[in-house]
């Protein structure tokens, strides 16, 4: 029995337990020994982090005269330690005080279902992380999707049930297209293994790569809310109760990258893609989905920037840095994919505790509007510094992990030449810049309301996992030779080149990155700024934020001065144009097609002769029998 | 087709049976004329199936009845169909007829299309859909003649 | 190529590179000022006028602080560019320039701002936020063509390391000649960068009440003081980095970057200010369309 | 605009068919089954009729499923219409006679007809006839003074049960041969009902029994229909 | 397997029978016919695994194959024998004011099911389905009997359907003749030997088409299931499941054993493919804007049965085990899913927080239309897995449309189904919730057990392939079928030709029937 197996076993005993146990108290804690003994499982096996032996489950089944069959690779080792250490966190964040909270809110039923729903994604996860073939890829990715879908249904709220009903419709769309991919698989090779995939796939004619790439892609791009799939994930994720948001957002679309790079890297090859060039334009396939990435990173991080509720906002990002991850990968240099690859990493570590400073900031205020938030830094100072340490990373500055990542990227692009890709990302960086800091400002900076005065910092429960998360960003940017080890081994996996690095960062000879000089000077120079603020000059007073005028007006805690509606208004009204609603159009485009045709239809099925019909059919297909003949 | 032969007449016949009950089926409103059509048209069938047992000089398969032993027969196989599909069709038009007296009684009308209205109305109340009170109409704004 | 020979070598640059930048930032202070003095026809400050107002700001008593993050705010806008200045290499120093390189330095390059963001936000003052908000969609507009052009000159030298492109155009010729449509982008994204005039509506007087400055006082005001004086270096002598070949030695340097700054310092006041929405417009128009064909060209 | 559609279709639905046609074989069908029944339903068989002895013996069992339709359709009106018709029954005894010659006619006719029926019943597979016409005829044999006198009702017990026990006959007759281990339906096996000879009445093994239960059975099922229908108008009125 | 042909006749015995019965004894009426289900599946489960290797016909009247009528007893037959009793068992009308007549019709139709089934003759499968549509018919109208809810509907919905079903019925006849005027011979057996000869042209594809249209009517096809929507919406739900369930993979049976019998011309299975995609795709469209469940359901009904013509136009075995999976997924889940319904009347909007008061119904409702959907470790998946697999593999351009078809049907299927598990689970109870109807205990035990089958054939998913496909190897064999047929054709042969023998022969008992 390999470890593979254990995991496993564990899996199910946890669901089991879980299931029957749910509306126990105590079950929380129940949950958080459960991922520690799964991350326990998973560090056994971290011999896959630096280049050990793929590790096969026991379990098989023969169908369709398919083998299906489980195994760890590297890669998928990679997005398992996430994908499992999100849930940890995201446990251990609902294991106190929010879930005592959620359970007077709704009951323990409910908590348990909660708890049930983030175990069942966590296994159904793991479950698409070990396949080793195209159907047990499927179904894993089905599972997966059913799993967020339940942990969406939760929130009783109208938005977020309708965000659950349309992710669940983008879902199936993109599980259809996968299935057809699959089954075209199927039609050409006559198996549906990664290995008479990928054998095949060097003797497929252009036409058909095209199809196959597009439909694959089509598939994971869905999961992925890559653009123009984009609308469904950000309303959902931001939706659900707050440790599912951090769990989702953290690391459910990430499956659809990992797909991503097992059919489209391993299986197809990026070589081949970029072979391929699309008829009548001078794009070549792998050009196409680069620019998907670099347009993913745009266009959501602008609509974030929109919005007026932290979640919201939080989920447009995320859906935007999925970009990077697709950009990276889709750069034909080892740097790139590694980018690519530390980003999931990096991005689920910030965007889990950013989500957790919101779930904070919810749990003590009760919203998450920024027209009712502002200036809680006074009163949850170190969720705040979670949130700075958080955006810093979300925004890739330096030293944050992010940087790390996203330098990963832009390098890989200037290596390759690649100027409007690289301006793209930059322009989504920028954005991004902007948009963390409506976040920052809206909430924890400017005025805070009267009704917050007496707001406490955040739970321990809830503060340890951002803390700890905080700690992991800074320390993995300061030094992502941590993290490369394992990129690198996936890379190897993938059948690319591994990328180069050292404990700071990353080796080349064209100027390459080292972060724990780049973090030293960065606190050498703020000491200098330091010491020039402090140690020169008088002693500051510390005021009252009412002590305070503009524009003549004292401002008071009657009057609300918080600059956060529409915030950036100048910029917004610019751009604003560019963007406004054509994907939305385009959606409800279709669905008042389906409405149109649903509404012939009904009209055929009510037809005043009942026998209509069959003349019709009949006279149509007799003539069309003789029509071969005649 | 070498010549044409009394042949060609029965199965014009049939064929025009069958379209005359088929565009009467079609045409008509009155259901119990379109039952009219519906017996025209299994009449057509039959026909059809009569005479897909048909010799040019064949006589009728009973042996007792003093045929030249070496006379050619006509397939005894139709026949026995045609019984069978007569009656069945017999059995179907008892049936609908039993229903257009009942539907009569119900919807006072023998007009296909307000049946329909009718009973696409009792559906919808039956289903909940529609409350019995409103009119005639079974969806607001949902409906069309056919 | 190796930046330091000992840690006490280490150890002198980075004591050095800020306080010469501090001291040639505070002279382009001057000199922007006394340009504008002799445009307005007006004979301008005196040569220490900007130290002078440094240590007014310091020694005043009423210093009013809203918070930590006001105070943080400030340490991290004056600390983002002593940081910056070590990475920017000047003749015999360095720094640790080939540890990071331009990519690192124009990340570096906007932490200052977001310091600045902070500390603006802690106020609690709405006329602060607008004008921080007005500052930060400034700074998306001048960094995107900046952005393209560190792009062009990375990929035409081929490397991103600062120190590397220096020897190239020293060996070579200089990049301003090589890429004369990204030399001009990147002057104009140098305009935008140093938060002068025309696109200095988010601090400019009148405009709802000096944005972000309006809860700066004392030696709050007199950090940002300091970090203008930085902020002009840094522009400098990053163009000079990519354009000019930087310095073979402090006197070629010293006129170079002077000469740089001199340039917007002199454009700035011919025109009027332009809205912040004029900023970006016409930011993602000519420097972009200037740089794209310089890369076009580069390829 | 149906009635475009609907002609426009139903010409098409001719022109079509007329097409087929000409694929055909005309009046020179190859008729294999048929040849073969020829040749060996006078031994096999042994009726005269050989419409009969496809009917009966090859295709017995359409022959029972068409009686179940029959069944089916009546069982249907009786439940659509027979119940109220009990109730009317009931309360409305009045006979309306009609006129004297045709209800005469009709008292005389009706043994006439019963003959006539149960003779083509009885001679069914040796000359053109059958259980089928010699039920109908017998239906009709019933149903004539319902015509005659309206308001005349029918006991629908008898006809249940008439209808029941020959539809049952049938079967088993057919169960009868699987008694002796034989297919189900054979016409011939060892029983006292031997061979016969062939022409007579007395022939061709369980055939006339069969036939017999089909006349009473469609008898029964189509004056059970008739009368029921018959009755059902009359409700109609009584109600509105 | 002699007694197999008990089957369809003790049923017909006890139909006729019934009424006469109930004149003295009610219940005695009644418990025959539920004697007679009993007895018939303990001779199916009697003579069950008995036909996996060579399939046995069964000879009535004992005459020569191509002359007498033949039954046909394969996996396939033996499977549907066993199927319609104990469905027929399940939806049995318990209550007490059903009228005998009904009980009767049920009788019937079990018969006529059961006949058309096993049939081996073209004729006779007319037969049979006729009755099968008059049993309906009469089933329909059980409901418009004076004084029901519904009645006029029920009545307007079954005259409607039996015009349509009538006009069908001719079709078919046409269909026949012109198959017994080309090939003179009705027995499928003696059919499938000419077919290549006789029936390779375009009169036998037009009467493939007809037989199709007439039988699709049965068998919920487009566009000839106008009458779905009318019928199920005016019915009990018993009755709709049965007829969703059941009745129509029935009439699909007997589209199947023509078409792979008959007609293997890629033409007719275009054909087929072409209508079955339309099904699906109008189907699914319909059921997406249906305001309540029974008619979502109808419309859902519409969209599998498309879905079970696609896979079933497969060429080759794997597309008749692709037939077959998706054919008896349905019939396990949407009788299920028409039970739970009947307890979930009015607009779906009325069903608000329906899970709440019922919280292990709605677990069941989920369960079931995951695995209609095709949710992967459920067997609907496979069943969906097989169509859309072998769907790709063919070269046929309309095959490609369909894959495309089923799956945005799916999308929309999953976009109506889902919309419909966030109302049961919504947190709010609707305002009609009190006066909502309860599941009788029937209809949950129904739902229940194919929820347990469900999950069983979920964990035997691999025997359950292999008993599939030798299923569909079995059906998909025409030399088999044409084998099994004349076995004793050497017998017959040398009776022919010594007539004189002729007792010898009556005695000879081999040729009756087969073992």
């Amino acid at each position: 029995m390999s470890v593979l197996d254990e995991v496993f076993i564990l899996c199910a005993l946890g669901a089991l337990v879980l299931f029957v146990f749910h509306r126990i108290r105590g079950i929380e804690k129940l949950a958080v020994v459960f991922y520690a003994a799964l991350l326990y499982l998973l560090i056994k096996m971290s011999g896959l982090g630096y280049g050990g032996e793929v590790i096969y489950s026991s379990f098989s089944l023969n169908i369709l005269g398919e083998t299906l069959q489980w195994r760890f690779d590297a890669v998928s080792w990679f997005f398992a330690i996430i994908t499992v250490a999100s849930g940890l966190f995201s446990a251990v964040f609902m294991s106190g005080k929010w879930g005592e909270s959620y359970r007077e809110k709704t009951s323990n039923a409910a908590y348990g279902t909660l708890q049930i729903a983030l175990l069942l994604n966590v296994n159904s996860m793991l479950i698409l992380l070990a396949s080793g073939d195209l159907l047990s890829l499927f179904i894993g990715w089905e599972l997966v999707s059913w799993a967020s879908f339940m942990m969406m249904a939760l929130n009783p709220d109208k938005q977020a049930r309708q965000a659950a009903i349309k992710y669940i419709v983008y879902a199936m769309a993109g599980a259809m297209a996968f299935l057809a991919a699959m089954a075209y698989v199927y039609g050409i090779t006559g198996s549906l293994q990664y290995a008479e995939l990928a054998q095949a796939s060097a003797a497929l004619s252009n036409g058909q790569i095209i199809l196959l790439s597009l439909l694959f892609f089509t598939g994971f791009a869905i999961k992925m809310g890559l653009i123009p799939f984009h609308l469904w994930q950000a309303v959902a994720y931001a939706e659900t109760p707050a440790p599912g948001a951090v769990f989702l957002g953290a690391i459910s679309a990430r499956m659809g990258l990992y797909a991503i790079i097992v059919v489209l890297i391993q299986l197809i090859g990026l070589g081949h893609l970029q072979q391929i060039h699309i008829p009548f334009t001078f794009w070549n396939l792998q050009t196409v989905l680069a620019w998907v990435g670099a347009l993913t990173t745009i266009i959501p991080t602008y609509i974030a920037l929109k919005q007026n509720d932290a979640r919201h906002l939080l989920a447009w990002h995320g859906v935007g840095q999925g970009g990077y991850m697709l950009l990276g990968l889709m750069t034909l240099n080892s740097l790139g994919s590694a980018g690519g690859l530390l980003h999931v990493f990096n991005y689920a570590t910030y965007q889990a505790a950013l989500f957790m400073t919101i779930g904070a900031v919810i749990y003590r205020t009760g919203t998450a509007n920024f027209d009712k938030l502002g200036g809680l830094v006074t009163q949850m100072p170190l969720t705040f510094m979670v949130m700075v340490f958080s955006i810093i990373g979300l925004a890739g500055l330096p030293p944050m992990n992010g940087f790390v990542s996203k330098w990963m990227v832009y390098r890989s692009l200037l290596l390759d030449g690649e100027p409007l890709l690289f301006v793209a990302a930059v322009i989504g960086t920028l954005g991004t810049i902007l948009s963390v800091y409506k976040l920052v400002h809206n909430t924890f900076l400017g005025q805070l309301r009267v009704e917050h005065q007496n707001v406490r910092e955040a739970p321990l429960s809830l503060l340890i996992p951002m803390l700890v998360l905080a700690a992991i960003m800074f320390v993995t940017g300061m030094m992502p030779g941590l993290v490369l080890d394992w990129v690198a081994s996936a890379q190897l996996a993938m059948g690319l080149v591994p990328v180069t690095y050292n404990l700071g960062g990353i080796v080349l000879a064209s100027g390459g990155l080292d972060m724990i000089w780049i973090t030293l000077i960065l606190f050498y120079g703020l000491g200098v700024g330091a010491i020039i603020f402090y140690l020169l000059g008088g002693r500051a007073k510390r005021v009252h934020q009412y002590d305070n005028y503009a524009g003549g007006h004292f401002l008071t805690s009657r009057v609300r001065y918080h600059y956060s509606h529409n915030f950036y208004a100048g910029l917004m009204h610019l751009i604003g144009g560019w963007y406004r609603g054509s994907f939305k159009k385009l959606e409800q485009a279709i669905v008042s097609l389906v409405s149109l045709l649903s509404q012939l239809s009904e009209n055929m099925y009510r037809s005043a002769q009942p026998a209509m019909m069959v003349i019709i059919v009949v006279v149509l297909s007799l003539w069309s029998i003789s029509g071969g003949i005649n | 087709m070498t010549m044409p032969g009394i042949e060609v007449v029965f199965y014009t016949g049939a064929i025009g049976l069958i379209v005359i009950g088929m565009a009467g089926v079609l045409m008509v409103k009155n259901v119990f004329r379109m039952l009219l059509a519906l017996v025209l048209l299994e009449a057509g069938a039959s026909l059809l199936l009569i005479l897909s047992g048909f010799r040019e000089t064949g006589v009728a398969p009973i042996l007792l009845s003093g045929h030249a032993a070496g006379q050619l027969m006509n397939d005894p196989v139709p026949q026995a169909l045609v019984l069978t599909a007569i009656v069945i069709g017999v059995g179907i038009q008892a049936l609908a007829l039993a229903l257009i007296l009942r539907i009569k009684h119900r919807y006072h009308s023998l007009d296909m299309g307000e049946i329909r209205e009718q009973m696409e109305h009792d559906i919808a109340v039956n289903s909940g859909v529609v409350s019995p009170a409103s009119a005639q109409s079974p969806e607001p704004g949902g409906h069309h003649h056919g | 190529m190796a930046s330091f020979n000992s840690i006490s070598e280490l150890l002198a640059q980075l004591l050095f590179m800020p306080m010469l930048a501090f001291l040639l930032g505070l002279v382009m202070v001057l000199m922007y000022r006394k340009i504008a003095a002799r445009l307005q026809r007006r004979i301008g400050p005196p040569f220490f006028q900007p130290v002078y107002d440094i240590v007014k700001l310091y020694s005043k008593d009423t210093q009013i602080s809203h918070g930590l993050i006001h105070d943080i705010g400030i340490v991290v806008a004056v600390g983002g560019y002593v940081a910056a200045v070590i990475l920017l290499p000047v003749p015999g120093m360095d720094g640790i320039a080939d540890k990071g390189g331009i990519i690192t330095l124009s990340y570096f390059l906007m932490i200052p701002s977001l310091g600045m963001a902070l500390g603006v936000g802690q106020c609690a003052n709405p006329n602060g936020s607008i004008g921080i908000s007005r500052a930060l969609t400034a700074m998306l507009a001048y960094d995107i063509p900046f952005i393209i052009v560190v792009f062009g000159v990375a990929l035409h030298y081929q490397s991103t390391s600062l120190v590397g492109m220096i020897d190239y155009q020293q060996a070579h010729q200089w990049g301003i000649f090589e890429m004369p449509l990204l030399a001009a982008a990147g002057l104009f994204a140098l305009q935008g960068m140093m938060g002068k005039h025309p696109f200095e509506i988010y601090v400019a007087p009148a405009e709802i009440a000096t944005g972000p400055m309006v809860e700066m006082s004392g030696k709050f005001m007199g950090g940002l003081f300091v970090m203008q004086s930085f902020q002009f270096y840094v522009a400098s002598v990053l163009y000079t980095s990519l354009f000019l070949g930087g310095g073979a030695n402090w006197f070629e340097f010293l006129l170079k970057i002077f000469f740089v700054v001199e340039i917007p310092m002199s454009i700035s006041f011919l025109f009027p200010r332009y809205r912040t929405e004029d900023m970006v417009r016409i930011m993602w128009k000519w420097p972009v369309m200037l740089a794209l064909i310089g890369i076009a060209f580069v390829i | 605009m149906r009635n475009i559609s609907s002609l426009l279709f139903s010409g098409g639905l001719a022109f079509l068919l007329l097409v087929l046609a000409t694929q055909l074989p005309f009046g020179h069908t190859s008729m294999l089954l048929g040849n073969d029944i020829l040749q060996a339903a006078p031994d096999e068989v042994g009726t005269g009729n050989i419409v009969a002895a496809v009917l009966l013996a090859y295709r017995g069992i359409d022959t029972l499923g068409e009686l179940a339709i029959l069944f089916t359709a009546a069982a249907s009106v009786g439940l659509i219409l027979g119940q109220r018709s009990n109730h009317s029954a009931k309360r409305d005894k009045t006979i309306t006679e009609s006129h004297f010659i045709t209800s005469r006619a009709s008292d005389l006719m009706m043994p006439l007809l019963i003959i006539v029926g149960f003779y083509i019943i009885f001679y069914g597979h040796l000359t053109p006839g059958g259980g089928f016409q010699g039920g109908v005829i017998l239906a009709i044999a019933f149903f004539l003074p319902v015509l005659t006198r309206p308001g005349t009702t029918i006991d629908h017990g008898m006809i249940t049960i008439i209808e029941g026990l020959a539809g049952a006959g049938f079967i088993m007759i057919g169960l009868w041969a699987m008694l002796y281990g034989k297919p189900f339906l054979q016409p011939f096996f060892d029983t006292f009902l031997g061979n016969g000879i062939f022409g007579s009445l007395w022939s061709a093994g369980t055939l006339p029994l069969l036939y017999l239960a089909v006349g009473l059975k469609v008898g029964a099922e189509l004056a059970g229909l008739l009368v029921t229908i018959s009755e059902a108008p009359a409700a109609e009125v009584e109600r509105t | 397997m002699d007694n197999l042909i008990l089957v369809v006749i003790l049923p017909l015995l006890a139909a006729f029978l019934m009424p006469a019965m109930a004149r003295t004894s009610e219940v005695l009426a009644r418990v025959t016919g539920l004697m007679v289900l009993f007895i018939s599946i303990i001779i199916i489960t009697s003579v069950w695994g008995s036909v996996d290797e060579q399939a046995v016909s069964y000879a009535i009247g004992g005459f020569r194959p191509p002359m007498g009528i033949v039954f046909y007893i394969d996996q396939l037959s033996l499977l549907f024998a066993l199927l319609i009793p104990v469905m027929i068992l399940l939806f049995w009308p318990w209550n007490k004011v059903t009228h005998i007549r009904e009980y009767s019709l049920m009788m019937l139709l079990t018969a006529s099911a059961s006949g058309l089934v096993l049939s081996g003759d073209l004729f006779n499968i007319y037969v049979f389905y006729e009755l099968l549509a008059v049993a309906s018919y009469g089933l329909v109208v059980a409901q418009g009997r004076a004084g029901k809810k519904g009645e006029g509907a029920a009545l307007a919905a079954s005259l409607r359907y039996l015009i349509l079903g009538a006009v069908g019925s001719v079709m078919m006849l046409i269909g026949i003749a012109i198959i017994y005027t080309q090939a003179g011979t009705l027995n499928l057996a003696h059919l499938a030997l000419l077919a290549p000869e006789k029936l390779n042209n375009m009169a036998g594809l037009s009467a493939f088409a007809l037989i199709l249209i007439g039988v699709g009517v049965k068998a919920e096809l487009f566009p000839v299931n106008t009458w779905v929507p009318e019928v199920y919406g005016a019915v009990s739900t018993r009755l709709s499941a049965l007829m969703a369930g059941l009745l129509s993979k029935l009439a699909v049976i007997v589209i199947i054993r023509v078409l792979v019998l008959l007609f293997p011309q890629p033409e007719a299975l275009q054909l087929m493919t072409i209508l079955g995609m339309l099904g699906v795709i109008s189907g699914e469209l319909v059921a997406w804007r249906s305001r309540d469940m029974i008619r979502m359901l109808s419309f859902s009904s519409i969209g599998q049965l498309g879905l079970v013509f696609v896979a079933f136009s497969i060429p080759g075995d794997m597309g008749l085990m692709a037939g077959f999976a998706v054919a008896l997924h349905h019939l396990l889940v949407k009788p299920a899913l028409f039970m739970l319904a009947s307890g979930w009347t009015g607009p779906l909007e009325s069903l608000k927080g329906a899970a709440k008061q019922s919280p292990y119904i709605a677990a069941l409702f989920v369960l079931l239309v995951m695995s209609l959907l095709g949710v992967p470790p459920l067997p609907g998946f496979w069943a969906k897995l097989l169509i859309v697999v072998n769907l790709a593999s063919q070269a046929a351009p309309v095959y490609q449309f369909a894959l495309a078809f089923v799956l945005i049907a799916t999308v929309i299927e999953a976009a109506y189904l889902y919309r419909v598990v966030m109302i049961l689970y919504h947190p709010n109870q609707g305002q009609q919730a009190s006066v909502r109807e309860k599941h009788k205990a029937f209809e949950l035990v129904i739902a229940s057990g194919a929820a347990v089958i469900l999950i069983a054939v979920a964990l035997q998913v691999q025997s359950m392939e292999t008993k599939l496909s030798s299923m569909a190897r079995q059906t998909g064999d025409r030399q088999h079928y044409i084998n099994t047929v004349f076995s004793k054709l050497d017998l017959a042969d040398i009776y022919h030709q010594n007539k004189v023998q002729q007792t010898d022969f009556r005695s000879n008992n081999q040729l009756q029937g087969s073992k």
